[in-house]
């Protein structure tokens, strides 16, 4: 279980890596609030190219994160997710919710399209 | 045809959160010495990964010392995997079944979702204050390869 | 200072070669929720194969439809993991542990050998015809490392 | 698992690899002694690279091919234990008896030596 933070603009990034099972839920979960209301910021980019495994409890987090970030108006992208976590991500029904992408390039670019359009 | 057993384990957990890796570690290992698809490893895994969370959570209320029993069973021809808790029970099995359907707002109702998306049979025996029994099975075979999933 | 219990696992095995293997990986993934090093991981698997392999093959002669059952105890400061079957016993414990004696003209004898370079303390209760409990166990604290092996 | 087998003027080179214990260990014993008789090789080289774990069912295989070659007057290297695996032969006594080195090539060189003392 490994977590990298990041902020840039006012996107926050997070590298989510290992299992995002029930343990690494709850504590994934309370890291990433705490930098959101630390950082302030307003978007969301999680990167889960390290994942290597994914359950209901893991997806949870993202959702719930999802609706964090909407509620306050800002954008959520995930990306990188290998096919076993994808195939997770399809069944769930979050794609059509969350932007979903291939690669960080690809995320910021969703990012910035979303701040050049607000201002 | 009759069933052959050709292996059969049985785990006793605690009902800690630690423990979900640790059943999913073991059931895929042992899982693995049928000549399975990574595919079919990786699917196993989460619905394994649901049924002994839900013990945890539901069942025994994220109490931490009470104990999970899993019981794999391989056959020539499928994988079963009991998982069962002595917890609260489940008072409607069909509802709790329901996509999106979760006693706890805090989560999805995705578990049985997973379960049955991922394996070829999903039954659940239950009593209210007795206890829950999930019995996960999938067929292995060469072909299963060229069946479409979700 | 009293041992407080910070996870425990039973895992009860058919007497087949194959789930040796599994002995090993279950309990290296068990014992791994503890903060220990490489080296101490390795050295826990080879004690708990040659004990799961002795059961197989003296304990039951390596018949395959018999079980053997594991229990591993995560305590602050040390591990313990039982090994038992209910196999033919040994008649002379003290005599089975000395070096190179085996009843296995084709073993080596080293499998106690083993066990007790590698773990702090094997304790062995058996009784012919009833089956045999060896309980390993090993301290795990930072210091460990500065310990010199063999 | 896994087994490659190689004969060279008149030795074998079996290169071992991961879990040598009770199930492999009778594996191993079958094939190397089968390539054995059919190869009528003398000396025996054995890759102990790949091997990631070794108990003493899998030292007992090492052991007895030992005996057997030696009944024969041939010699017999093993080569590239890792250290865990290195520790295993070291408490188990048999390293004074086989050679142990490193590498190939060292292994060919303490053949090449036997064959020309022979000649
Ligand atoms: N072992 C169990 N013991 C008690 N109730 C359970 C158990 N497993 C599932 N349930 C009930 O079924 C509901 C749906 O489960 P599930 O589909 O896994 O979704 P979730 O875990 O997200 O709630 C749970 O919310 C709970 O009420
Ligand atoms: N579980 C067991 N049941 C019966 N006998 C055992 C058991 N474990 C060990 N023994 C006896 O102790 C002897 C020494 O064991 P060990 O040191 O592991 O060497 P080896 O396995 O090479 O014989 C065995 O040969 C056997 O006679």
């Amino acid at each position: 279980m490994c977590l990298i933070m990041n902020s840039k603009k006012n996107a926050l990034l997070i590298k989510v890596g290992g299992d995002f099972d029930l343990v690494s839920a709850s504590v994934f979960r309370e890291k990433i609030d705490k930098s959101l209301d630390e950082t302030m910021c307003k978007h969301l980019l999680i990167d889960l190219s390290r994942v290597k495994f994914i359950d209901s409890s893991g997806l949870g987090v993202i959702l719930g994160r999802y609706k964090k970030i909407k509620g306050n108006n800002g954008v959520m992208v995930i990306y990188g997710a290998n096919p076993a976590v994808e195939k997770i991500l399809g069944i769930s029904g979050i794609v059509p919710l969350i932007n979903v992408c291939r690669s960080e390039e690809e995320a910021w670019k969703i990012i910035d399209k979303t701040e050049v359009k607000e201002v | 045809m009759e069933n052959i057993v050709n292996n059969r384990i049985k785990l006793e957990l605690l009902s800690k959160g630690e423990n979900v890796s640790l059943a999913r570690i073991t059931i895929a290992a042992f899982v693995s010495q049928l000549n399975l698809t990574l595919n079919d490893l990786e699917e196993i895994k989460v619905a394994v990964s649901e049924a002994v969370s839900n013990s945890i959570i539901h069942g025994y209320q994220n109490e931490t010392d009470k104990f999970i029993t899993i019981i794999g069973t391989l056959y020539t021809d499928k994988v079963e995997i009991e998982v069962a808790d002595n917890g609260i029970g489940i008072p409607n099995i069909k509802i709790a079944m329901e996509p999106t359907f979760s006693t706890d707002p805090e989560r999805m109702g995705l578990g049985f979702v997973f379960m049955q998306s991922f394996m070829d049979e999903v039954r659940v025996e239950s009593k209210v204050d007795y206890g829950t029994k999930v019995i996960l099975s999938k067929k292995i075979n060469s072909t299963k390869e060229n069946i479409a999933v979700s």
